[in-house]
Parts: structure tokens; C-alpha cells; sequence
């Protein structure tokens, strides 16, 4: 394993100062526990927006937090979700007496650990409501498993809500809204290549030479399907109609799109990719309103892509442009 | 012939040389069917669940068990934070005023453990998780000790039956946690953390009655 | 090889597809011959800027055309670059009457089809400058060699004679500030990968599994030095030293520091090694006003990055400030 | 005994073929001490000049010279884009008005190329670049036409100048051109320049005269 770290213990707090020393004008970070906050937190009569989970799905979710987007972010190690202690503390660091929404990603363990911290804070007099996110439709059956992961749909949702909360929406009505963005949302992603997660020291799986792992996790968790390569056309043809299939996505939708790389491929590509699916789209009368192209919820440095599409109306779409000033999402304002 | 508050110390001092020694092997079964961090988890709970517990030696079996618990809610994280830290959580709280515990408070203990840890994650045997290792541990112990048996034979029994539990959880099809995805893809691999309870009951079988 | 790519000779026109697709509102692209410009160009009265070289370092160029920043980029193929004709044909759409700057990194073929085509758009009228950027320093000996190749520095120069062409500045004046910032940039990169050109089908180089290449350029030529990979900490000590010593920067110096990743590096790494760096920077008194985090100027899905530092004054700071609106930098207006 | 137009237009048909089928062993000379795209470099230019001239035949040597410059310059780009498209420019000026090349003409129009080459490129014989291969080649068409020989004769000296200044450039450390970089680990590699300049200059014996 070759990575730019020290001891393999020490990435994620090591992260943090780098963050820190890079955004000292508009992020603050506590290391005990771990969490970061946007600078002016708590903003006075504004809902709280927090999020978490493992870290090496940057710039998820530290490097969205700022005006328009979240409040904090608990960073927990590698792929590992935080621990309640720092989303209690981090929620009440930012709150602003208007209560805190959690938006949690479908995993078992962020589930328990941000229950636990929902309790914490509701024994502490804090208003919480949660947000669940749970748009992987790779996860075909639910009542077999843990249920659909939360993947892309929650970058959107952070822009969305954020944006919400900075209107001065109410935590019900943020939480509603963050809860309509997640049922109209939906992903799938695939790997190229294995990320390597620094304390394990070698990549989570092997795929030869002309493998692919179709609906891989942003986690290196294994996918629906291990089969060949593809030309890249055919690649978003076989995953769009997946993901279209499933809302299902009709003739006329209005769309956010997020072409996601996963950490590892070069932009030129995610551009190619895009391309195919903004041809592929117009075909099937989908009115793409607004994209995003890049990385955005990586899995450390695997090579791989994702695509969400997020049904839209006219508020979230200006939602969407409302002003947003974070290290990953900047614009407006 | 009963637990004290010294053997959990022991146990856990125990768990922490295990893991940290297990922590490749846990990591790898992790990546075969999740994502590669469940070594790591156990070696940094554990860890510090032991220099907490050095550091400032608790009284009673229930301080020790909830002092474990609480540095396991805030180190591990994961999936496994929570339940192994629910699991000595609900222990504790069957034991508050003990200075040791005999037979029946131990198997009351781990037993409560075991019912937090399905509450909080509703997994049943058979979902492929820590349960399966679990559940027939707790079943050994309760038979064992209605065969009138003490401490060191129950834990020997439950260390043989997690360990036989853990096993079983290799032809599953995981149905609950990130191996669930796989569908399928799941079966024909441990579940990492049976597989690290199989390890805390062979610990407690060689240090929690010694 | 594996990526997401259909035929490799067509990468970088369905690339521009998918740039097309993603910013109509704020691009233009023209296939034949290929170049992209600012949706608003020819801007009249402006400077106009115009940059090209390989594609593979995406975001460079296209990524950073638009208001603030670069009026036209000319794509070559992967690591080729471009032909004349390209730079010609855009240097004439976006001329504003005011003339254009060519920002062309200092490689052979950079320097040579950038001096065909000022040579074709002079004898059409244009007045055209041009401004070198030459500021690796791990190419050592000029005098032997081709002469410092252009990497990091490339992105700010082109951010702050942006800025400068956007406020009105003349040619002359645009020019010259370009030169300055080229002559006050150093830059060192490293990579723990190759990268791999799609039409070779193989990686550039093999390194071995703890192998690194020191002072790697852009397009996975091998660099000063093969060793062997140390901690992060040292690997920035020792690049940090080796860019600060060849100005040299002194104490008390302000600085834009970017740290750059080379396409496939985490983000988490990034600001590991940005923590680093602030640690040694604020230890040898530097000041640090501005920075960068993130891939800028990358090399395909290479594993790596660069360390680039600018000495600034106030008025390069103002300019840097200024608003930007691209693809890939984008902040204020 | 002269170089006709259509002589021409199959010296670079071959080379379209020539580069295509030597396209992988070009870019990985190219991986070795540059940036391996020489190859795809070679074919995409050559093949778009083979296109253009079947496309429209041009009428003399010097059309078709000044035509393969153009659509090496438009196609090819990096540094042997403009190199290769000056060396094709500056054959074709010496001739404007010869409907066929005597080997005088023939010898005049490869040297003021290879001039024009090392007036863009500045470097000289030992830099380790196609120039190591095009002058021997030029003084060898030279001495062959100074011996009263004829193109087939003289191209045939040249080709093997051209290849065994191709081999000179082995152990010879880069100063020009992205090899330079590397230094002394340039050394021990053949240039990627030269060797697709012997490659031009053996079709150019088979073709050129034929
Ligand atoms: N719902 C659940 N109930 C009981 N145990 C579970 C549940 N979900 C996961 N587990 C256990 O947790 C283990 C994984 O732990 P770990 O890798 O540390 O966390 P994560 O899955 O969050 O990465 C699994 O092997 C399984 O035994
Ligand atoms: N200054 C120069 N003069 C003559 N030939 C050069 C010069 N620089 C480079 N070359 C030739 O160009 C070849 C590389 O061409 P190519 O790979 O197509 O372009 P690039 O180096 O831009 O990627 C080298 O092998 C060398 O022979
Ligand atoms: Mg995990
Ligand atoms: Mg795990
Ligand atoms: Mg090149
Ligand atoms: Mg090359």
C-alpha cells in the first residue's frame, strides 16, 4: 500500500488539521470528539443541519459544510461511522434553537450510533429529527438485507435542505423537504478498481484485469454483479435504465443529475461519462435542469463512477441555486 | 469460583492483545464480505477499553462492564460499536450492586447482553451476524449452569458453543449489516463479528473464571 | 486497461461532449478544429486569454474557462499538444479587440504549435502576446534540457492575469504581471502511480510496491529520483524544502499555496498533506494567504501530487480574490 | 529514375501503415524516457495525410509535400507534430515547379527539410532526438548523389544511415525534447524520434523509387 499518510491511525485527525489550516476562515474543527463546524455556528433562529459518517468519502461530508449546506459534520474513521459522542457534541455546538436535523446515510452502523445520539441530545432538551438516506437501488431487496444504502442522493439532499434551513425553514418543514428528496432520489455506481482502506493496508477486493463491479458501495462493499468491461456508452446506458427503472423516471421529469466520480478517475472520463448520459437522457425526454460532474462521494481512491438522478419541481430547483459556500459546493451570494 | 471485577479487567486486557493480534484476520473477513474495517474496530475498542480500565481500576463487575461499554460506544463506531457496547451495557445493568458474580448473575448478565445486542440490531440466528455466535453461547451457559455447573465449566461450554456458532455463520446468506447486500455473494464466508464474539468468549472462558 | 472510455481515439471530443452538456449556459465548444470558450466570448474590450496543451489534466485548461479567468482553451489529445489551427481558430473567436495572451506551458510541443499559431493569427492582425510557464523545479539543469516544464504554477497565473484581463488591463500590462507570477511560482510533484495514456492500453511506467517517483511531470515522464516511500510528513518536508529553496522564499514571505492532486490521490490524503504543509509553513514563518486543495492540474488517474508556491504582493492578492466563474474555480460575483 | 507524385503518395500510404502497425512499439519507446504517445501520434497524422492525399490527388511532388505538412501540423500535434510538418514544408519549397524529383532535386528537398527541423527544433546531432537520424541520412543521400547515383540508390544509403543513427541515439543522454528531463536515465533507450524517423526514411527506399 502506498498512500500519503503517516501511521494509518492517525489519517482522519491528521485530515482534520489539513482541513482546518485550509478553511480557517470558514470552518472550525474540534478534535475531542471529532467534528466540524462552519464557522459562525450556531447561526441564532436557524435549523441545525448535521451529518456524518465513515470518512474517504470526502469531500462528503466535512467539505460541505459551510452557509447553505450543513452545519457539521462528524467525520468517523475510515468507512467506519462516528460514535454518538460526536454527533451529540457536534449537534450541540451547532444548534441555534431551532432544533437539528440528522441526515444519516442507511447503514447499520450510523443508524445505531446517530439513535444513540438523537437520545443523548433529546435528554438534553434538543429538538432532533432524522433524515435516512437510501437511494442505492443496486440493493434490490430490502426486506433481505439492512436496506438500500445512502449514496449519492445525499449530496443533493445536504444542497437542498441546506438550503432550506438557511431560509429559515422550520425543522419540520427542512425535514420534510429532506425527506421528499430522498424518495426522489435514486443511485447506482460501479468499480473499476478496489479501494485500499489505510488500516487494512491492501485493497478491500481483487478484480482482474477486465472485471468490473457493477453496484459497488462507497465503501468497496462488493456489488450486485462482477462482470466485464464495457464500452463506457453501454456501461451508462445499463445503469441509467436502472436507475430510471426504478422511481420509475418518466418522459418529461424534470432532473438533478450527478455524474460522481469515486475518487480515482480522471475527469476527463467522468466528462466522457456525462456526455453519454446527457444524450441518453435527451432520448428518453428527461429534462436535465441542473448537473453536477466530479467527485463528490468518493471511496478513497477507487476508480469507478456513480449517477444519481434526482426528480425535481420549481422549489427545489431554486433551492438548488440558492447561494452555497463550502470548500466542496460553491456558488452564488 | 465466581467473576470479579479483576477478571474483566483481565478479560478485556485479554481481548485487547487478541484483537490487536486478530486484527488482520478480522479486517480480511470484513473485506471479503464488507468493507474492511472490522479489525481495526475491535483493536482500537478494545484498546482503550482496556487503558481506561487500568488507568482508573473500577470497584464493582458492573462499573468494569459499563466503563467497557461506554469507551466501546465512543471509539468503535460502525456497526459494531453500538451492539458490543449495548452488549456490555445491558450486562451491567443486571449486576449493579455485585462485588462478584456467581453463576446465575453471570449467565443473567451475558444473557441480558445478548438480548440488547438483538434489540438494538434485530438480527435472529441465522442472519449471519455476531448473533449466531451469540445466541448459542448464552444457550450453552444456561444449560450448563441448570446442569448445576460454575463459572469456568459455563464458559467453557459458551466459548465452544460461539466458536460452533461462529462456524455456522459460513454457508449463510447474510440478511442483515453491510454483508446483506451480497445477497448470494455472502455465503461461503465467516461473519466477522461471530467471529470476534467467538474470540470474547474464548477470552472470557480463559480469564473471567481464572 | 479499464476505463470508462469507448474508443480511445475518441476521448477527448466525447469528453467535450460531456463539458458541452454540463455547462451550456456557461460554454461553448467548437469540434472542428476543437477548442471551448466562454459562453459570452468575444468580450469586447478585454484581454482576451487563451491557453491549451494535452488533455488529461482536467480541470487545465477547459475546466477554468469562463468569466475571471480563461477566455479559451484548446484541447490537444491525451498529453499531445494541441495543433495551431486549434489555437488560431480560438485565439480569432474570442479576441475582443484588445488583443490575447497565449499561456503556454514550457514543453516542446506546447512551444512550438503556440508559436505557429501567434505566427498564423499575427499575419491575420491579431496582436498576440505570450507568456511561458516554467516552474518545476525538478527539472534541475535548464541548459541540458528542455528547460523547466510548466505545471502547478499554470493555474494561478491563469486565475490572476484573469482576473487582471477581466478588469480592463491592457495586453501589455496583462503580460507582464503573467510573467511576474511565472517568475514568482515553484513547483515539485511526486506520484506513487503511473497513469495510463488510453491509446497505450498500459501504464506510462511500472513502479514497484514501494516505489515512488520524485519530481514526476504531468504526463508520467519520470521524474528526478525513483526511491523508496517514506510518511507523509517527510515526503512534504523534503518537496517543501526543495521548492522553498530554489526562489527562494525567506521568511516573512506571503504565499498562494496549492496543494494538487494528480487525478487518483484521496481527498483525505490532500488535506492530510495540506496540514503538513501548514505545520512546516507556519515553522519556517510563511505566510500562507491564500491556498488550494483539490485537483487542479492532474495527470489522468495518476497517484500523487504537487506542492506549488507563489510569492504575492497585495495586488496579487486583490486579483486573486476577484471573481471567478468556471467550471473548476469558481467563487464571489 | 525519378520521384514522381504518385512515388509520393505511396511513401506515405506505407508510413500510414507502417505507423499503425508500429503504433504500440513507438508509444512504448515513448513510455520509457517521454510521455507514450508518440505512437498514436505518428499513426493519427500519417493515416489523416494518406486519407487527404487519396482524397484529392495532388498534381506535383511539392502539392503533395506541402499537403502531408499541412495535415501533420493539424493532426499530429506534441513536438513531432510541427517537427514532421516542417520537415515536409520545407521539402516542398524547394521544388514548386518540378513535376518529378531528379535525385539532385530529391536530395536538395530532405536536406532543406532537415535543416528546417533543427532551425524549429534547435537541436543538434547527439541530443538524442529525430535529428540524430535525419542528418546521417542527408549526408548519406549526399555522398551517394556525389557518386553520381540515383534516388533508389541514394534513398537506400539513407535508410540505413537513418537507422543507424536511430542506434546511435541508445546510450546518448537527452537534451532535447521531454527525455531531457530524466537526465542520465535517459541513457539506454532508443528516441522514439529517431526510430519513427528510420521507419520514414526505409519506406521512402521502398516507395520513393519504386
Ligand atoms: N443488525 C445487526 N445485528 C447484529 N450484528 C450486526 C448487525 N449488523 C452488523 N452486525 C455485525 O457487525 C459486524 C460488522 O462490524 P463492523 O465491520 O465493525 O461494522 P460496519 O459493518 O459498520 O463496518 C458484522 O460482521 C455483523 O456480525
Ligand atoms: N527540439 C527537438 N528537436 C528535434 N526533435 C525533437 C525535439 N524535441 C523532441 N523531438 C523529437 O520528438 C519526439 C517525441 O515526439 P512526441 O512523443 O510525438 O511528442 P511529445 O514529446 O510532445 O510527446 C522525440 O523522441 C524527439 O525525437
Ligand atoms: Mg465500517
Ligand atoms: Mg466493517
Ligand atoms: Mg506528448
Ligand atoms: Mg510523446
Amino acid at each position: 500500500m502506498k498512500k500519503a499518510i503517516n501511521r494509518p491511525e492517525d489519517v482522519v485527525v491528521e485530515a482534520l488539521r489539513g482541513m482546518e489550516a485550509a478553511h480557517p476562515d470558514r470552518l472550525r474543527v474540534s478534535y475531542e470528539p471529532k467534528f466540524i463546524t462552519r464557522a459562525d455556528a450556531p447561526v441564532r433562529g436557524k435549523v441545525a443541519l448535521v451529518s456524518g459518517g465513515g470518512s474517504g468519502h470526502e469531500p462528503l461530508h466535512g467539505g460541505f459544510v459551510g452557509p447553505g449546506m450543513l452545519d457539521a459534520a462528524c467525520p468517523g474513521e475510515v468507512f467506519t461511522s462516528p460514535t454518538p459522542d460526536q454527533v451529540e457534541a457536534a449537534t450541540r455546538a451547532v444548534d441555534g434553537g431551532q432544533g437539528a436535523l440528522h441526515i444519516i446515510k442507511n447503514y447499520t452502523g450510523d443508524v445505531l450510533n446517530f439513535e444513540t445520539a438523537a437520545d443523548l441530545c433529546r435528554a438534553e432538551g434538543l429538538e432532533v429529527e432524522a433524515v435516512l438516506v437510501n437511494d442505492d437501488v443496486a440493493v434490490e431487496d430490502s426486506l433481505f438485507t439492512a436496506g438500500r444504502r445512502g449514496v449519492g442522493t445525499t449530496v443533493l439532499l445536504e444542497k437542498i435542505a441546506g438550503a432550506a434551513a438557511e431560509r429559515g425553514q422550520d425543522l419540520a418543514t427542512v425535514a420534510s423537504l429532506a425527506r421528499r428528496v430522498n424518495e426522489e432520489g435514486r443511485s447506482f455506481g460501479m468499480a473499476f478498481t478496489s479501494c485500499t482502506v489505510p488500516s487494512a493496508g491492501k485493497p478491500t477486493f481483487d478484480l482482474g484485469p477486465d472485471e468490473i463491479e457493477l453496484g459497488i458501495g462507497i465503501h468497496g462493499e462488493p456489488g450486485r454483479e462482477r462482470t466485464t468491461n464495457r464500452p463506457a456508452r453501454e456501461l451508462v446506458e445499463q445503469m441509467a435504465e436502472t436507475v430510471l427503472g426504478d422511481l420509475p423516471f418518466a418522459k418529461g421529469d424534470r432532473v438533478i443529475a450527478m455524474l460522481n466520480g469515486m475518487g480515482g478517475t480522471p475527469l476527463l472520463e467522468l466528462y466522457l461519462l456525462y456526455g453519454e448520459f446527457a444524450r441518453l437522457a435527451a432520448d428518453r425526454g428527461l429534462l436535465v435542469e441542473r448537473n453536477l460532474v466530479g467527485d463528490y462521494i468518493t471511496s478513497l481512491e477507487m476508480q469507478g463512477f456513480s449517477l444519481t438522478l434526482l426528480r425535481v419541481d420549481d422549489a427545489m430547483v431554486e433551492l438548488w441555486d440558492d447561494p452555497v459556500l463550502t470548500p466542496g459546493l460553491r456558488w452564488g451570494g | 469460583m465466581a467473576v470479579t471485577t479483576g477478571n474483566i479487567v483481565s478479560w478485556i486486557a485479554a481481548l485487547a492483545s487478541t484483537y490487536g493480534e486478530q486484527q488482520s484476520y478480522l479486517t480480511e473477513l470484513d473485506a471479503a464480505i464488507g468493507d474492511a474495517d472490522h479489525g481495526s474496530n475491535m483493536a482500537r475498542g478494545f484498546a482503550a477499553a482496556r487503558d481506561d480500565l487500568q488507568g482508573d481500576p473500577p470497584e464493582t463487575p458492573a462499573a468494569a462492564l459499563k466503563r467497557v461499554a461506554m469507551v466501546l460506544m465512543k471509539t468503535v463506531g460502525g456497526a459494531s460499536g453500538p451492539l458490543y457496547g449495548t452488549f456490555f451495557l445491558k450486562a451491567a445493568t443486571t449486576c449493579p450492586q455485585a462485588n462478584e458474580l456467581n453463576g446465575d448473575q453471570l449467565l443473567e448478565a451475558l444473557a441480558a447482553g445478548t438480548e440488547g445486542v438483538q434489540q438494538r440490531g434485530k438480527a435472529e440466528v441465522g442472519d449471519k451476524t455476531m448473533v449466531d455466535a451469540l445466541v448459542p453461547a448464552v444457550e450453552a451457559l444456561r444449560e450448563s449452569r441448570t446442569a448445576g455447573e460454575e463459572p469456568a465449566a459455563m464458559l467453557a461450554a459458551a466459548a465452544t458453543a460461539a466458536e460452533a456458532g461462529r462456524d455456522s455463520t459460513y454457508p449463510l446468506v447474510a440478511r442483515k449489516g453491510r454483508a446483506s447486500y451480497l445477497g448470494e455473494r455472502s455465503r461461503d464466508h465467516l461473519d466477522p463479528g461471530a467471529t470476534s464474539t467467538a474470540l470474547l468468549l474464548a477470552a472470557a472462558r480463559d480469564h473471567l473464571a481464572a
